[in-house]
């Protein structure tokens, strides 16, 4: 028996690599009225609908996608966000 | 089975079908035609197929007057491209498209979605692309949405064509504030086939299976053609469909399965489903082929659900295509499509009975006698009357015009039109396009026209897309005619015979008087300037209505022309090469200056008559240029155009980035024209040529009765571009030039990353961070 | 000699390759398309440029799945010869068959155009042509090619001798300009422990004619032919 | 006097438009041994470092930032994950 869940993932570019596009953005924002804008990443949200037993080995299944397709290990840190059932 | 309106469906009032951009008249029309009341289907597939996108109801009758034929041209105007031979059993099909309204309102969806449509049209004749070309237009460049729009239309471009693979060869870019409102975006395709390789999208055999192919159908776009048939206001910005997403990976996929299909033998007939989606297509195929059609929507893939008829006809989904295979080959496409990870699904079939008929299941949504249904709808041609305030405009007398302190100095005037951003160097747009993959790119954007080689022969084509818009406002059959000319003497500058064009007719609204008398008169110069210079129109595209509440936009009827190069030894870049090579000036300089770029960057102005073209002295120049560059006489031709001969001279010189060369010149046999036409008008039939035989390029041109002279010689760069003219001597520096050259577009550019006051200038579209 | 060039869904850059090879090398070569697990027979293996599953995700990131994927590694195992260029290399350095990954250009935008390139090492199959310190002229067209690894990764190729090409500008020099795409050290290209996988983001497959830009890539070519036939 | 907040933001492909790049993912995925994964969407994470009077004014001018910048009106949706003080 398995049930539907949803998982919001985000993968963000490692600290200490450059982020250029979150520097345009940053210079961007600062430009169209946002002087209070310090710092801005830019990273990668993606929601992916599945099924499992539960929501535990959703997550567990997510935490694998992630290791092996939607993160680079190299320049890339993953967080599975939550894990709603649908 | 007779016809039923579907539960739920909207009954038809006069609202509705005035919503549906159906006029009272074509409404009685069709009543005649079906002889009842048409269903909810039936009302949106009408209103599709006699939108002025689909039916050319307004320009069909003057597009019937424009020449056709050649011995060379295979496939005229009426298929998804024209198709024209080139020797060798090969053959070359082109087509140029626009997407203005969608690029306004997404500009990188909507410029990327336009490079997709125009290469599906050129592969479904056969054809595999080699190049793309794009015309576009916009504001002012001091504008942050303008900046916006253009920057993400270029984006647009480059992610689409680079990604399917196909080198963006050449184009043109020009920034005036009458397209602030209307941008113009229209792409150009070229496609190489074998000439017993080509197909036609014609509907034949009765029981031949109808496939869709390619990507699901979603809710993308629906009425994208009859929106792109009503002007740009604000009551239609709320309205606008759903945008159109493109995925040149799918486009990739279909590219190569949809050669590898016609290859098979297994299809009759392939159309892209393009504007107004499934129902054009299978329409227009039925008629091509006086054949009747029935197509089921509920076997057409979906990408959402509870997708309604309408809906599935209507949509604009991009990368789909549609196939008429043979009997009983169904499982062979089928496989081919799944080798590419596409998926194939019946979705009706070829009948006897002259009818297009659409079911839902066993219920019949739609159904109209065949062919009537395309050819039904009405062609109009609207009062035409020139405007009285343009044609005062004309006739300003532009020679009275004061000069401004600085013009003293000409290097100012020729600095100040260098870094006018539409004649400035495109370096940082095409630097974002893949001009080089599929390795035959021999001159690529940066010459006078793009030279692609034929692989497997000595032969090229030389491609060019051109017009200027401010001429053929002032006055639009001369316009016409001068950008089909200029269009014919970049091709030949580069060495190649022009052959045959493709035309996009970009307008205002046609059921103005003014706006169809700049149609009417743009379609009689074109096709005048294509009878003179056997250059015959092979297809085009018409984009009406551009226009908001603000104006029109600038006629602008831009050409899209293909010549042939006989030898790779013939291709002749823009730039001079050796230093001590003589410079020869083709063609006569005139005291005209009316239309330049001179008077509206320097003036503010757009006044005056537009150069005229002697299209008799234009053929001989292209003899005559065609015949040095066949004897081996001409290291570089090129052209004056925007900017006059002092620009044509400063791009000379710094047009091969990685190696300036100066130049000498005495331009004081014309001492009797003012300084400013002599250096900034625009007269029209002349070339800068550079050679080591100035000899043999002077008799060549005497031969055909074309003047040319000895002007001066390359220099060194050290040199500078120093000239003699109207009993002085000015010297302008290499570096000055070619910063102004290179420079006025990025900087611009980078003033926009950091001082943007729109929505989207770094917009991450859809890319990876 | 017979190459192998793989085609991916989205591969744009293979018949690029396969004219370079056969055209104007005058060598065989077939193309491997990217479901099938056997090479033919290839002595050398191109992963050519291109945008395998239209760069979605990241670049390469899917296309290193592909099941002729496992038949490149034993390959490169054996000490056999791998030319991954561009979308090439970026699949190379997903798999793992190179170290490092390649990220969007520091400008955001893809860049097409010719390029220069110091040739850094002509100890390997594929630069041995050249001279060491030669500046060539080789175009790059990528949007995502800016080389970063960790700068013990980085020393450590710097100390085997594995950088085999750098951007620099016409003169051999680097300056603020002579970089295209923010590459950590200016690197271009690099090659594996075992020197016979190089990837690099230029294309030297678009270099083999001066008719269309330049002729400075076919030593390449020439490098790997003679160092196989030997 | 102001504070600073990291605001989490996410954007993403509206539902009803064409995603190519989550139709690749989840296509990807099922080949990788997910076969459970149903439809995939790749959007995009901010991370925007900012100063505001309190979280309230942070997460009203990080949705002006959105709408003018960040999320693209015509095909994307936001939604301001969190605010955090720190
Ligand atoms: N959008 C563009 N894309 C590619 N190439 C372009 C573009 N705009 C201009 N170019 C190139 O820049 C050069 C100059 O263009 P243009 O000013 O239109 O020439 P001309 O004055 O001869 O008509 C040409 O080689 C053209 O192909
Ligand atoms: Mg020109």
């Amino acid at each position: 028996m398995t049930a539907s869940f949803r998982i919001e993932i985000r993968v963000v570019p490692r600290r200490g690599i450059l982020d250029p596009q979150g520097k345009a953005v940053a210079d961007a924002l600062h430009s169209l009225g946002f002087p209070e804008v310090g710092d801005v990443r830019v990273g990668r949200h993606v929601v992916v609908e599945t099924r499992a037993a539960d929501a535990a080995e959703a997550g567990r299944r997510a935490a694998e996608m992630c290791e092996k397709l939607l993160a680079n290990p190299v320049t890339e840190d993953f967080e599975i966000e939550q894990v709603v059932p649908v | 089975m007779p016809v039923t309106p579907r539960p739920g469906d909207p009954t038809i009032t006069p609202a509705l079908v005035a919503e549906h951009g159906i006029t009272p008249f074509e409404y009685e029309r069709l009543l005649a035609m079906l002889g009842r009341e048409p269903t909810f289907t039936e009302l949106g597939i009408v209103s599709a197929l006699w939108s002025e996108h689909c039916s050319y109801k307004h320009s069909r009758p003057l597009l019937r007057t424009l020449p056709t034929e050649a011995p060379w041209v295979l496939q005229g105007p009426g298929e998804n491209a024209g198709v024209i031979a080139v020797g060798d059993g090969l053959a070359v099909a082109f087509k140029i498209e626009s997407h203005n309204h969608p690029s306004a309102v997404e500009p990188y969806q909507g410029a990327a979605t336009g490079v997709g449509g125009i290469l599906r049209d050129v592969f479904t004749m056969g054809a595999r692309p080699i190049a793309l070309l794009d015309s576009l237009r916009f504001g002012d460049l001091e504008s942050p949405r303008v900046r916006y729009l253009f920057s993400g239309v270029v984006k647009g471009i480059g992610d689409y064509g680079n990604c399917v693979g196909i080198p963006t060869v050449a184009g043109e870019v020009v920034f005036d504030p009458a397209y602030e409102g209307n941008p113009l975006v229209n792409a150009m395709c070229v496609g190489l086939l074998k000439e017993e390789e080509l197909i036609r999208a014609v509907a034949q055999g009765v029981g031949n299976p109808i496939i869709a192919v390619g990507a699901r159908t979603g809710r993308d776009g629906i009425h994208g053609a009859s929106f792109a048939s009503e002007d740009l206001s604000e009551e239609n910005e709320a309205k606008r469909p759903r945008v159109q997403v493109g995925d040149p990976f799918t486009e990739k996929l279909l590219l190569e399965a949809s050669l590898e299909l016609i290859r098979s033998g297994h299809i009759v007939a392939i159309q892209d489903m393009g504007a107004a989606g499934l129902t054009s297509s299978s329409a227009e195929m039925a008629a091509r082929g006086d054949v009747g059609v029935v197509i089921d929507t509920t076997k057409v893939p979906a990408r959402e659900e509870g997708m309604t008829p309408y809906e599935l006809l209507l949509s604009e989904s991009q990368e789909r295509m549609l196939v008429v295979a043979k009997k009983g080959h169904e499982d062979d496409v089928a496989a081919i499509l799944q080798k590419w990870d596409l998926t194939a699904a019946v979705i009706g079939e070829v009948i006897a009975e002259p009818v297009y008929r659409v079911t839902e299941g066993d219920r019949v949504v739609a159904e109209f006698p065949g062919i009537r249904l395309v050819t039904d709808c009405p062609t109009y041609e609207p009062e035409a009357r020139e405007s009285d305030a343009i044609r005062a405009q004309r006739e300003t007398d532009v020679a009275a015009i004061a000069e401004l302190p600085e013009e003293s100095d000409p290097v100012w005037t020729l600095t100040r039109l260098l870094s006018s951003p539409t004649i400035a160097s495109k370096r940082w747009v095409h630097r974002q396009y893949d001009t080089m993959v599929r390795t035959s790119t021999v001159i690529g954007p940066g010459g006078d026209a793009a030279v692609v080689r034929l692989r497997g022969t000595d032969k090229a084509v030389a491609l060019k897309v051109d017009c200027n818009g401010r001429y053929c406002h002032l006055d639009p059959y001369e316009g016409a005619k001068q950008a089909v000319a200029e269009a014919a003497r970049n091709v030949a500058c580069a060495g190649g015979r022009p052959k045959a064009i493709t035309n996009n007719l970009n307008f205002g609204n046609p059921k103005r008087p003014e706006v169809y008398f700049q149609l009417r008169e743009a379609v009689r110069g074109m096709g005048e300037a294509c009878r003179a210079l056997q250059t015959p129109v092979t297809g085009g595209n018409v984009s009406l209505y551009n226009e908001n509440p603000n104006g029109a936009i600038y006629p602008t009827p831009v050409i899209g022309m293909v010549g042939l190069v006989e030898a790779i030894a013939h291709v002749t870049p823009a730039h001079f090469r050796r230093a001590g090579d003589a410079i020869v000036l083709l063609g006569e300089n005139t005291a005209e200056l009316g239309g330049s770029e001179y008077l509206q960057r320097v003036h503010g102005l757009a006044a005056g008559a537009p150069p005229r073209v002697d299209l008799d002295a234009e053929r001989r120049l292209i003899d005559a240029l065609l015949d040095a560059i066949a004897g081996g006489h001409v290291a570089s031709a090129h052209d004056c155009s925007d900017g006059g001969l002092a620009v044509a001279l400063a791009e000379c010189a710094v047009g091969d980035e990685e190696r300036w060369l100066g130049a000498d010149v005495d331009l004081s046999a014309w001492d009797a024209l003012p300084r400013r036409a002599l250096l900034f008008g625009e007269a029209q039939g002349r070339v800068v040529v550079s050679t080591a035989a100035p000899d043999a390029v002077v008799a060549t041109a005497a031969r055909l009765a074309y003047a040319a002279r000895v002007v001066g010689a390359v220099a060194a760069d050290a040199h500078g571009v120093p000239v003699t003219a109207a009993g002085g001597r000015f010297t302008a520096a290499l570096a000055a030039l070619a910063d102004a050259d290179g420079g006025a577009i990025p900087r611009l550019m980078e003033r926009a990353a950091s001082a943007s006051a729109t929505a989207g200038e770094s917009r991450p579209h859809h890319t990876t961070p | 000699m017979k190459f192998g060039i793989v085609t991916f869904p989205g591969s744009n850059c293979d018949y690029d390759a396969y004219h370079a090879v056969v055209d104007q090398l005058g060598e065989t070569a077939a193309y491997l398309w990217h479901k099938d697990r056997d090479l033919q027979g290839a002595d050398v293996v191109i992963l050519p440029g291109g945008f395998s599953y239209g760069d979605y995700l990241r670049c390469g990131a899917i296309a290193r799945f592909s099941p002729i994927m496992d038949a490149v590694a034993a390959h490169a195992a054996r000490g056999a010869p791998v030319l991954a260029i561009c979308n090439g290399f970026q699949i190379a350095c997903e798999a793992g068959l190179l170290p490092g990954a390649l990220l969007r250009n520091a400008s955001l935008k893809y860049v097409c155009e010719q390029r220069h390139l110091r040739v850094e090492t002509t100890d390997s199959r594929f630069t041995a042509g050249y001279e060491k310190g030669q500046v060539v002229r080789i175009p790059i067209a990528h949007g995502e090619g800016r080389y970063h690894a960790d700068d013990a990764t980085l020393d450590r190729l710097e100390a085997e001798d594995r950088v085999v090409f750098r951007y620099v500008g016409a003169d051999g020099g680097s300056d603020d300009r002579s970089n295209p795409n923010g590459s950590l050290r200016d690197v271009a290209g690099i090659l594996n422990e075992g020197r016979n996988v190089l990837g690099m983001m230029p294309h030297p497959e678009r270099a083999v004619e001066p008719l269309v830009g330049s002729g400075d890539g076919l030593a390449l070519f020439e490098s790997i032919v003679a160092r196989v036939a030997a």
